[in-house]
């Protein structure tokens, strides 16, 4: 098929139409209005459901209604948005209805800025709304991938009756890139044995998340917690990149992932055997996978547009066994390949100790950097 | 094989659209290519810039610190990355809205006045694609007939009887740029 | 024996509705919530629409509403039915979708999502309980509580110094342009009632005939919030509600007029 | 005089709030002491003779706890059941 | 000084009151409505301010412009409350202004029960807003340690600039235990350098998160984890029970944490060593003090009454040292001693090997026992 | 040589205003946000409360007035600008404190803030900018936005039927007892920015008398968003704002009419 | 030393307020000691019951399985509680209220008519403290005395007027338990 | 005739928008087509004879570019500096 040049968000968008996405809504924000943008006059072409919302909590709440049919729906939003839902996610989660969420992260905390940036990851993968659960969330590197996995979204949603997020940032929204689209999937809309839709000759469905009785909620809960172990079974996505005879390995999501691709082949091209591990379904994460790279790997960099948030992830499934570096930058700073390269380097000279706290290392580094400026 | 260029001036100057030609052109000739914005925080009048990759396999950054080919339409946009070119690669200074010399001699640059060449090739708001012309002159990661296709495939409808406007002001561009290149030392 | 005679299904003049479930409800002795709850049934059923109606709960004392009137129902996190309904209408457009919700709910923390649904024009139907408390949480006050008024929030009466003055909802909606009938009716007696049900059966025409966002406000008790008697509290309510939420029609679009329901 | 009507109050519903009581036109209801119901009130049921079966009871009770008949009528009275 | 019976959350409310609390802003919701029925009617009598907000947004957000004066100021509000909250809480933490929450948790997700929980630990901990900041968070485990902590909160937020969270559940909330309140402190205004007040002879002050500088915004980020990392620092607090000879270590915060103090009696009366670990300050975590417990024990036994948020941090501390055992409860179900007891029982059987995975063993018990009933 | 005689401090008409700071706005050529800002630090110059006043910016592109107008200031979440003004007040009731507001932020995500800040009576000042449209984020529908005007997510025109019907916000928050000072003005042309600015100075003074509640609307341009030129944008206003937004007082507190400002 | 009684019956019965005296004397005497209720999700009318632990040291679970002691005002609680009483327990049952016996021996139960007795007290309301009364003569955590100076102390002044009578009451229940108890096997 | 009034335009604010061009009264107003601001703009300046110090162009000006003389007048101008 033809490859089109597309800008992320839109691209985005489209494939979600072609995924048979059947009702959008959301609220205006930089970096994802292009989402929405192009949803407000595609959706309506189409005969489908297109509101913009007062607001975020509007929009997920409007979302919750829509996934109570059954109908393939979504929202996109970017940080401070996606914190207005956390109430909302939440109760979609105890309902166990199935939406797709586009995350587009900015800087933060607070208004921030409109850079990319990656530090929600910790909102979205351990918990921003209350209670036992947790969603899908995937994170493209590229615009192909990320219009790759749309279709892969609903049907997770739909699968486990969860949330799926495909998180990205700006610079993946705002960015160009040729890509092949999927192909336009027709509307199916199924008959759930738990949606609602008018009780026409059926008993009725009733669709809520409270459980007033501790144990049944307790049973509830159980349920959620086996629908997510399943999909920590099924639906670990990851891209490896170099790694056959890496002794040393990056490790990034999204954009600091395709970054590290970049940086990977300098430091190759100074005949340093380095390789890259890109995460993409990081919740649930490929904990055995980096597991397995211990064997390998001398020491792993982690790289990140945060102070560490999958760093964590990374040590939890390493315990130790290899030294890890760690390399962030923070609010809206994209991070140029030369920088990696230098960490692959310095790693290469002192690949530092498994007890060795990452984090705080580049902490002090990152200082020391402050003060020579 | 990988090339990275890098394009700022004014918004309304044209330089996203340029970055974006070379983009289809790269993308219809089968290469890999990605093209990012980045905008300064004024909602209008501010700076536009943005940086296009062209390479045969898949992109990593989007974004390079120093990038071989460099086109800057303005002078706030010299002063600020004079300094990024690679050494040894190219810069294109639109002369017509800047003042000074180019003072690095490590790289190859054009000084060329895009706003009267553009002007004569019949519209003055083709600066971008003198600059795009003459900077392909030098940077052969693309052909002009790359950019002439790409124009022609897709160019909106309603310009496209601009097409050989643009064309022609690639082509001075391009001209210029071969003879009034000062090599690099 | 006379009795006997007389209970018989000819001699039926009413019983407990269709659209009402078996379920004993969960509200306090004499609250009219569940006045309100049959009325709603019992307009679905004569509209014959008990099949295609979809209920939209709310967080208050009515969020069990689903165990009651017998439709398809989803229950919204607080404050937000307005803004899930409209999610569900969107799906289902010929679809009867309603939500019923409380002060609190409605007028407090779904404010935004009250009036922007009313000014989208949603075709959907709120049924509003002003009790003029939230009942639920334990009697605080709620933004239509009078002024002057003792809650768990405001101890010594509602301070309009520091604590504001009740909200009226008909009146604000009312000057919305997307609001096809908005009305206010109270649940304190007999001929209130009827004029109530009249109201909601209006309300869902509305929406039948895609006329527009309806609401009909109902006044209603909470006798426990209110620390009366289930009879005094409909005293209660005639006297201090009424005069602070006059009854009455505050926007019928010349549509909806025109339905001479 | 002759009982034209009659009521029957669902002992699974009536929590003896006593708004039908108040409400009943002939004042014919009371509270029914001696017995209490499963969630433990004391249900309302009619205590004499009057009864027009006119169903005001049914219309303000809350809990639709209550069943009316009337004798003869054979519409259903505007009341209640009544549309509109 | 005297000891009262009070309940958990009317003390809490006169406790914040006696650390100089100058402004309450909340919004009533279950287990919670004590605290701001309680403020409702002190606060005004002592000519501070009390309002019941519209909603949980606008609560946090009349907390934001009082923090911004430099006032102690506070909220309270329970798991999707808080939820509501997260968007406020980051402008907070990107503004770097103090405030105190008092967050009581409660059956989740979504609408849940009103029943106790640990549910929302991640969530406070772990990122509930956007982007990369972290509250102080201390979980007392009985009203007396609850009112104990509250002059401390305000203190922690002022000298760390941050937001400090009282986490409790419902349990705590809603029992009375006798307690000696603390002292009644003078309200203190003082002029901050930072704080909004008029610029009356100075130059002015402007408080805000927007940094579209993304160098700048960087440096933001960097301070606010350096005051983090001073906090971690200076800040955990735990409390130990018959750990000198213990050879096995039950850890567990508030609730969880002291349902444990009784299965630990049981259990030692049955003749097995056991100790209590229960951290207070949960963030900062006391990671390092439950690696120190590493040399002496046999194996952990991790307990909450969630699916095991916590027991990622005490593995992030263990590192496969010692094996670790789980039990939670969900939902909202409060655990009795004796299945603590009994875990203890088993765990000392079987200590199992460090590298089990605790949750996953923990899910199929609970899936077992669901047959059996 | 002429000139030079007439510029001299005695001859000085009009200079830029002490509230005023020395850095030169982010706003589009044109924009009347600036103008709104001007007649802001006028007011408050006027009113000599400068060194008392405590401004709260809004998420929107007013989002920076705070390195215009030279007073405290905090900056909001986008919409919650009244209740962090609360927040503010409530500890500091002798400042004068007041939210910048556009009309996303205010009478959109903002609503319910908004609502409630007038019903509680709350003694703080909004300067409300409504301009029909999303500026800062490229030109998105507002809920201000006119039937049938073309934004970034209303491409064909806003369709009533599915995007609903412009809000009046001055008129529905009239309805409120809190309200004490509600008003609608334009800033298109010299005669209304005077009208304009007298408005701006009853608000404060409201707020300085503790009235309650003081809000005004200013119909304002957004020539970017609108697409048209900063000239074309006030005919625009003029021509379609004014009629759909009636310019006038809504509410006006007798205590208030009082002052005689 | 640790001792939990509990208390279950309908609301409005008095459980937690009967729950709450044991609490003040407790702590009056210098006791530890937590009091939790736990309600029906009933507004109205539903379940109240409420856990009380006295103890010498830090109380750790304010909750147990098996209480040593415990008071029944109800039948569903009866149903519902018989079964939980700790081996060897107290068991007190209002049998005003109940009109079954208890079927478990190896416990010590007393079915006793609080409400007769309260009402020979003086005020039938006061059925809780006949139970209490009742359940301290067999669980001697606290003596009637320390009872009689938490009322003093701590009851509200409007109700002191009731104190004789309160007092009065839970003699009563005592001596009754005393006469009427039916030991454990 | 004389000059009456003489404004000056600070290039720092202004823009070019053109809105004190148009309000002028006596329209003697136009945008310098000569110079460049900082910020890359053409400013407005006063072209012909006429100003009367009316100060209408401050007052529409929104970026408060403008600063406005008048011969005599010692009282400021109603307009822009006028109170109320
Ligand atoms: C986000 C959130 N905030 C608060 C609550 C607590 N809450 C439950 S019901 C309610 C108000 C109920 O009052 P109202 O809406 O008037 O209904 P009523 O109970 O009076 O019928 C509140 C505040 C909640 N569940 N969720
Ligand atoms: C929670 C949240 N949602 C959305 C945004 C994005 N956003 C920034 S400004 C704005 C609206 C601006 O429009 P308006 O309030 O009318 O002000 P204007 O820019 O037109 O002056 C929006 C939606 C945000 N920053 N935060
Ligand atoms: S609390 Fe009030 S509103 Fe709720 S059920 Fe009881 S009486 Fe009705
Ligand atoms: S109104 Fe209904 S619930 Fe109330 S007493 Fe009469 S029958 Fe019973
Ligand atoms: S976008 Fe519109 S509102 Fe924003 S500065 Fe430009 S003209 Fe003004
Ligand atoms: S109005 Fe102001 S900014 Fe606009 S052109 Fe005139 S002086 Fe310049």
């Amino acid at each position: 098929m033809a490859r089109e040049m597309w800008k992320g968000n839109e691209a985005i968008a489209e494939a979600a139409v072609r995924a048979g996405v059947e009702a959008y809504f959301g609220y205006p924000i930089t970096p994802q209005n292009e989402v929405l943008e192009y949803m407000s006059h595609r959706l309506p072409e189409l005969g489908r459901a297109f509101v913009q919302a007062e607001s975020e909590p509007a929009a997920i709440n409007m979302v919750y209604g829509a996934a109570c049919t059954g109908a393939r729906v979504m929202t996109s939003s970017s940080s401070p948005g996606i914190s207005l839902m956390q109430e909302g996610l939440s109760y979609i989660a105890g309902t166990e209805v199935p939406m797709v969420l586009v995350n587009v992260m900015r800087g933060g905390p607070g208004l921030g800025n409109i850079a990319p940036s990656q530090g929600d990851y910790n909102q979205i993968c351990k918990g921003g709304g209350h209670g036992d659960y947790h969603p899908i969330v995937l994170a493209p590197a590229s615009i192909q991938e990320a219009v790759d996995l749309m279709p892969a979204a609903f049907e997770l949603a739909h699968k486990y009756l969860n949330i799926c997020c495909i998180l990205i940032d700006g610079s993946i929204g705002q960015m160009m890139e040729p890509i092949t689209l999927p192909e336009m999937q027709p509307v199916v809309r199924k008959e759930y044995d738990w949606a609602v839709s008018g009780a026409k000759g059926r008993k009725r469905h009733v669709l809520s998340s409270i459980y007033l009785d501790v144990p049944t909620e307790e049973k509830v809960n159980l349920r959620i917690l086996g629908r997510w172990r399943e999909a920590q079974a099924n639906e670990i996505r990851f891209k490896e990149y170099y790694l056959d005879d890496a002794e040393y390995i990056i490790i990034g999501f999204g954009t600091a992932g395709r970054i590290a691709l970049s940086a990977v082949r300098a430091a190759r091209a100074l005949g340093i055997k380095v390789g890259l591990f890109r995460p993409i379904s990081i919740n649930p994460y490929p904990y055995k996978q980096v597991e397995e790279l211990c064997q390998q790997a001398k020491s792993f960099l982690v790289v990140e547009m945060n102070t560490g948030q999958m760093l964590k992830d990374v040590q939890a499934a390493v315990r130790n066994r290899v030294p890890i570096r760690f390399y962030g930058r923070l609010g809206g700073v994209m991070p140029f390949p030369d920088e990696f390269v230098h960490e692959i380097q310095e790693m290469v000279k002192n690949p530092g100790k498994p007890e060795d706290d990452p984090a705080d290392l580049w902490y002090q580094r990152m200082m020391a950097r402050g003060e020579e400026r | 094989m990988q090339t990275e260029i890098f394009l700022a001036g004014f918004g309304g100057q044209g330089v996203m659209f340029a970055g974006q030609v070379l983009s289809y052109a790269a993308m219809d000739i089968g290469k890999e290519v990605t093209w990012i914005p980045s905008y300064g925080p004024e909602m209008r009048g501010g700076t536009a810039n943005c940086t296009v990759v062209i390479a045969d396999e898949e992109i990593g950054s989007p974004l390079v610190q120093d990038p071989p080919g460099v086109i800057v339409m303005n002078l706030p946009s010299l002063d600020k990355y004079e300094p990024a070119v690679k050494p040894g690669g190219i810069l294109i200074v639109n002369s017509s809205m800047v003042d000074r010399e180019v003072k690095r001699t490590d790289i190859t640059s054009v000084a060329i006045p895009c706003n009267e060449i553009a002007e004569e090739a019949g519209d003055k708001r083709m600066a971008n694609i003198v600059a795009t012309g003459a900077l392909l002159a030098l940077l052969p990661v693309l052909t002009l007939e790359d950019i002439e296709a790409a124009l022609k495939a897709h160019m909106p409808g309603r310009h496209k009887h601009l097409l050989p406007k643009n064309i022609e002001a690639l082509k001075r561009g391009a001209e210029y740029a071969k003879k009034n290149a000062r090599k690099a030392k | 024996m006379m009795v006997a005679m007389i209970v018989n299904p000819e001699n039926l003049v009413y019983s407990r509705p269709k659209g009402f479930t078996d379920t004993p409800s969960h509200y306090c002795p004499g609250c009219t919530h569940g006045t309100a709850h049959r009325l709603v049934a019992e307009v679905l059923e004569e509209m014959n629409v008990l099949d295609k109606a979809i209920g939209v709960a709310p967080v208050g004392c009515a969020v069990f509403a689903y165990n009651y009137i017998d439709t398809d129902f989803v229950q919204a996190a607080h404050g937000r039915a307005p803004a899930m309904a409209t999610g569900i209408k969107r799906v289902w457009p010929d679809k009867v979708v309603f939500s019923y919700q409380g002060d609190g709910d409605l007028a407090s923390i779904g404010m935004a999502e009250t009036v922007h649904a009313a000014a989208r024009g949603e075709n959907i139907t709120i049924i509003f309980i002003n009790n003029a408390i939230y009942g639920m949480t334990g009697g605080q006050m709620a933004p239509t509580t009078l002024p002057g008024m003792k809650t768990t929030s405001s101890p010594n009466g509602r301070d309009v110094e520091t604590q504001g003055y009740p909200i009226r909802m008909a009146e604000m909606l009312a000057t919305l342009d997307g609001a096809g009938y908005i009305v206010r009716r109270s649940l304190h007696d007999p001929a209130n009632i009827r004029k109530a049900k009249k109201a909601i059966r209006a309300a869902f025409e509305t929406q039948v005939h895609n006329l527009g966002f309806s609401m009909v406000e109902l006044l209603s008790t909470c006798n426990t919030g209110w620390g009366v008697t289930p009879v005094q509290s409909l005293t209660w309510l005639e006297e201090h509600m009424i005069p602070a939420f006059p009854l009455g029609d505050y926007k019928i679009a010349p549509e909806v007029a025109a339905l001479k329901i | 005089m002759p009982a034209k009507g009659w009521i029957e109050v669902n002992d699974l519903f009536c929590k003896g709030c006593e708004l039908c009581i108040t409400a009943c036109p002939p004042q014919v209801m009371a509270l029914d002491m001696e017995r209490l119901t499963p969630k433990g009130y004391h249900p309302a049921h009619i205590v004499k003779d009057g009864c027009t079966g006119c169903a005001i009871c049914a219309l303000v009770c809350p809990e639709a706890a209550i069943t009316v008949y009337r004798e003869v009528s054979k519409t259903p009275a505007p009341a209640a059941a009544g549309g509109m």
